[in-house]
């Protein structure tokens, strides 16, 4: 099978699904000629003209609601927000329009949209070039969030995500963009949205996160894994509604879990997660849930050695995860 | 030749057309007042009342095609009166019954929503149909379909980043979208001397190389004939156009507002005279088409099915309570 | 000591800061001539005039984003939004700037304001007439959030909110309005922001909260106390920062947690504070972290039956509090 | 009498002046063709040139007054050079070192904020400054102080609801604001023919009824002259101006963007002429202002200042990691 990079395997999503359903279109900043400041949609403008590819003025809440106007009517859109950081002037029509339509209509409407960005940190981007804002938007009910960790689940996830008969909020790590390639297959698949996977098999500790970190937390189970200590890695994949089911397979499974995400730590999905466990396998913990996370600050600054000091990595993680296994 | 003292032809309305505008009119001044005492009653617990905008909203719905689709708030009752939303759908809705269409009982009375009537759902937020107006007019562009979009605003909400979004956006590629601005002079107790320094909302409207136009929005046919044309604009893919609607807004802001808080006795009484069905009627007059047998006729008429719509509000469930958890997402 | 209801100490605080100091000064829609829709700003525009009572446009950014620049300048903005489900189109500016100046500028610049909104369901408003929307601001690091339980506290903490050197979002239960009544001294005086307060003195397990539910809360330990189990209330008054001494120091001395809050169950605040006392506090646990809060709904259905039935409620509140005493 | 041979002298400027203005706008060259190359070394880590605007900004901020506030996006390194900020302290930041006094090394470069200087933080959000803009010239009004406020921002701006809650409050209030836009035809690829439909901006200005003039940005003393109109207006409590000034952008939108991806070579080439510093040469020397060795002398000094700078930069320490973690709150 061929290796794609994780924004090759966004970009066939949307072309395979713009191939096959006349009525998915993609709007946004740049998407146009351009073809994204990441490429995301790369040549699609070529092949599906101005129409289906469409190069929006500079306002979010424009690109949100026309979005869900056009979506209302049947279309299938693709919002491209340039960067997680700059949906928040859309944020306002994501969660008190498009998250309420089906529910307020009692089933009457609905908004099969997505809503697509890059999120993440680590390219010296500075505050807004680097948030993790899912938190943000899984608060709401009637929103679904995606985050993908490999180019196979980015298809199969986004191909999901545009066939939702509801709207779809998809962050992509844009440091991933390139970093992460795996195998994926040509033509259509989809991944289930609400299902997580085991990234890695283990038995003494649970460790759950999603994203780029996701692959963190497995090379830090994989070198925990030579002081024999066996690590389970969870990848969340659908952040809302979250997997309960796998999450708590793991832990009653294992006693012991450590969470991990790229976002500040407080009120982070973290939070969430443990609430869940304490709830459901609170007899089952050996130990705290613990959390490596990024220190509460406004912005990531754009000093690298800053930069690489306040986030995650491999090393925080390991060291978190000993900590815990020997808890 | 002359048209004038037989305006409603030169628009191509026949006489019918009067009768049912005088007739939508009514039952919509009868359902406001009717909302106004069930709120008194307790019985509907919120209500933003229409009168004053009849005019506005019913003179410019009759104008619509079947296959338009309407963006609308929550004042616009005349809008889906006259697009066919039933009595009885519209009570059931005002008492929050399992049986409203609308909304299950979930929203507040106003936020009208029907993929039979083409009406997008409304919503509190304001300005944020504006968007989602400008969506649908895109998807008709987008489908290369014989449709247009009409937009219910009122003055204030053109101060939202929504209506700005949805202005330009349109503008730019020439959507076939109606932007109907109900100016009723407030927006809740702020004048709009102090949303904007223009002194019409169709230079606004000319910010973004939109047309606009102003009309009286006590002239019901006036309203007619704009919305009318600016249609024919749309369909002819020749863009959208911007009706500033200046009427009156004869009660408070809503039920929940208490206008003589922020207006003088004499300011309120003074606009009693801009009654939209007052000067309907008028014309009826001039035109030959009134006497008091149709007078009561319609009376009558209205008096049944707004009669007959309350009980049959209060006699229909409500939801069970656990239901409040459907449709969150699409039930597979 | 005058007894004065929530929206009365509310008014009171404004009042004694305007005349204070002539740089507060509010701004917000109809919060002149009119007084607010909850009347929060009754009398002050004959007081102190149209330039310190300030009707704006309907715009939500335009309210926060001009207090943000009036408050680098030095001036001390109260800005109202109407609801707190309408500060939503401000959450750009109130996240992505208020909240970064101070950090971003290294302490060169500043943001002295108050965003205040009514927040909190209960009164049939529907799903944009009752939302609690605290933990979105919560998850910004930059911005602290109070939400004042009584009107001793809601006078005490907006004075301090309106004095404190950095950006606060202050939220009042709207149901609470009229419904909260207590002693509040004339004059001036400060609550400090980050303390929690013991609400209610006990032994056996905790009670977390804050706003109207607090109430609620110390209504169901008294009831509990009949049934001779003690259990100590929690009033948060602080979101973020939370004060995690008062919570760890309850939980330890209990060993048993409930928190209740308004808000839709998942992502909400419970999770962070379940999260803290996992971390801080867990060998002190005889039992899960439980909650209590409204079902994931996109919305509050308009239908009074329904949102009764979702609400959390004294009975609600003390089955839950039975249940983890009898853990 | 005419004085178009001597235009400077017209706008209350003297031959110094001139030369101030063209050693400013040389020193933003050569700052921005310092920090490409640096940014292609990996040292500045990125950066969006000005080249092209130098005249729109060096002639605005030229005008104004010390007690007058900015505020500012990411691309007014000429603004900023202009108000005073030092070399150094330019370079400290674009090298993201301790020493930044902007910003700490916590921002791209770029977004100049100065209590000293009067200039209000920029940040990345395209439109978040002109509400900030426009609270500040509140807070000037508030407190009855003669100051104005000027707002830079580009064509693509225009389109945030930012700006249209900004230019309304603005316009309700008569608000002493400038208004300066740099309509440099692009917003990253997006050419203002997508952006907007009217001609030009200033219509969009009418629409809130501000006052609006167009200016040609290659034409630094025309932009100066404007500015100096707009001002005195602000400060005369006659509101606010909207000055489009129509300029090119002579790079790519960033160094993290390639405008060949969007653009032909040819379109790219077109715009080369229209560069503000060579019509300034040509005005001095129409002026009898320009000699050889002043243009050596200048580029001497230029050169000089932006050596001492990088050196000053490349010696300063970077701000320890765990420093990243101060100024959330004030520290009491
Ligand atoms: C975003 C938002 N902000 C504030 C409100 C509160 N509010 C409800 S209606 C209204 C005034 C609307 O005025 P206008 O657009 O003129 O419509 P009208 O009520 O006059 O028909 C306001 C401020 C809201 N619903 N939404
Ligand atoms: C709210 C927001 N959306 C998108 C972006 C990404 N972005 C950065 S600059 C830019 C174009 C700005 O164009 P213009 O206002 O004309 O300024 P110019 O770059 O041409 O000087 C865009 C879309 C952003 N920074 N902020
Ligand atoms: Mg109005
Ligand atoms: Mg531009």
């Amino acid at each position: 099978m061929p290796i794609k990079t994780l924004i090759e395997a966004i970009r066939d999503a949307m072309d395979a699904e713009m191939a096959r359903d006349p009525r998915v279109f993609v709007l946004g900043e740049d998407v146009g000629v351009k073809g994204g400041v990441f490429l995301a949609t790369d040549g699609l403008y070529k092949k599906y003209g101005m129409k289906r590819v469409l190069d929006t003025p500079l306002n979010e809440i424009g690109i949100a609601g026309i979005a869900i106007g056009a979506a209302m009517r049947g279309l299938r859109p693709i919002a491209e927000m340039q960067f997680a950081d700059y949906s928040l002037p859309a944020f306002d029509q994501m969660v008190n329009e498009a998250a309420t339509i089906r529910w307020r209509t009692a089933g009457e409407l609905s908004v099969p949209m997505v809503m697509r960005a890059p999120f993440g940190a680590g390219v010296h981007g500075a505050l807004w070039h680097s948030q993790s804002v899912e938190v943000l938007y899984a608060h709401r009910p009637g929103l679904k969030v995606v985050i993908p960790a490999t180019a196979y689940d980015a298809k199969g996830l986004l191909i999901a995500a545009i066939r939702d008969p509801d709207p779809v909020v998809f962050f992509e790590h844009k440091k991933g963009y390139r970093l992460i390639k795996d195998e994926v297959p040509d033509g259509d698949y989809t991944v289930p949205i609400g299902k997580a996977r085991i990234a890695r098999e283990g038995a003494e500790l649970s460790v759950i996160s999603y994203g780029l970190m996701l692959h963190y937390c497995v090379q830090a189970a994989n070198e925990l894994a030579q002081d024999g200590i066996s690590a389970e890695v969870i990848d969340l994949r659908t952040i809302s509604p979250l997997d309960k089911e796998a999450i708590i397979a793991s832990v009653q499974k294992t006693g012991k879990c450590l969470i991990v995400t790229e976002d500040t730590k407080s009120f982070s999905v973290t939070g969430e997660i443990t609430a869940i466990i304490n709830e459901e396998a609170f007899e089952y913990l050996d130990g705290p849930v613990m959390r490596v996370a990024t220190p509460d600050v406004p912005g990531m600054p754009h000093n690298p050695e800053q930069e690489e000091w306040l986030l995650p990595n491999v090393e925080k993680i390991l060291v978190a995860m000993l900590k815990l296994a020997r808890y | 030749m002359n048209y004038s003292h037989v305006r409603h032809l030169s628009l191509g309305l026949h006489d019918e057309d009067v009768h049912e505008l005088y007739y939508k009119m009514m039952l919509t001044r009868a359902m406001d007042n009717r909302f106004g005492q069930l709120n008194r009653q307790g019985k509907v617990l919120a209500f933003a009342s229409c009168q004053g905008q009849e005019g506005a909203q019913v003179g410019s719905a009759y104008a619509l095609a079947p296959d338009d689709w309407i963006a609308l708030s929550y004042r616009e009752h005349g809008v889906a009166i006259t697009r066919g939303m039933s009595m009885r759908d519209i009570f059931a809705y005002g008492y929050h019954r399992d049986n409203d269409p609308n909304t299950k009982g979930r929203q507040i009375p106003g936020h009208y929503g029907s993929q039979k009537l083409h009406i997008l759902t409304g919503s509190s937020p304001v300005g944020t149909q504006l968007p989602h107006g400008v969506g649908s007019a895109y998807a008709s562009f987008y489908e290369d379909k014989h449709e247009a979009t009409i937009i219910y605003f009122g003055d204030g909400s053109t101060s939202t980043g929504d209506f700005h979004a949805a202005a330009n956006f349109a503008a730019i590629h020439k959507l076939p979208v109606v932007f109907l601005c109900q100016n009723n002079e407030w927006a809740i107790s702020v004048p709009t001397k102090m949303q904007f320094a223009v002194h019409s909302l169709v230079e606004r409207a000319h910010g973004y190389g939109i047309a606009g136009v102003q009309v009286d929005g006590t002239d019901t046919l006036a309203v007619f004939d704009a919305t009318k044309q600016a249609l024919a604009q749309a369909y002819a893919g020749e863009g959208p156009t911007f009706i500033e609607v200046k009427c009156k807004r004869l009660n408070s802001h809503t039920t929940e507002d208490d206008q003589s808080r922020y207006r003088t006795k004499e300011e309120i009484e003074s606009d009693r005279p801009f009654d939209p069905i007052k000067k309907f009627i008028a014309y009826m007059q001039s035109a030959d088409l009134w006497d008091e047998s149709l007078a009561k006729q319609v009376d009558e008429k209205v008096n049944a099915e707004i009669e007959d719509a309350q009980q049959y509000a209060e006699r229909s469930p409500t939801p069970k309570p656990e239901e409040a958890l459907t449709h969150v997402f699409a039930e597979s």
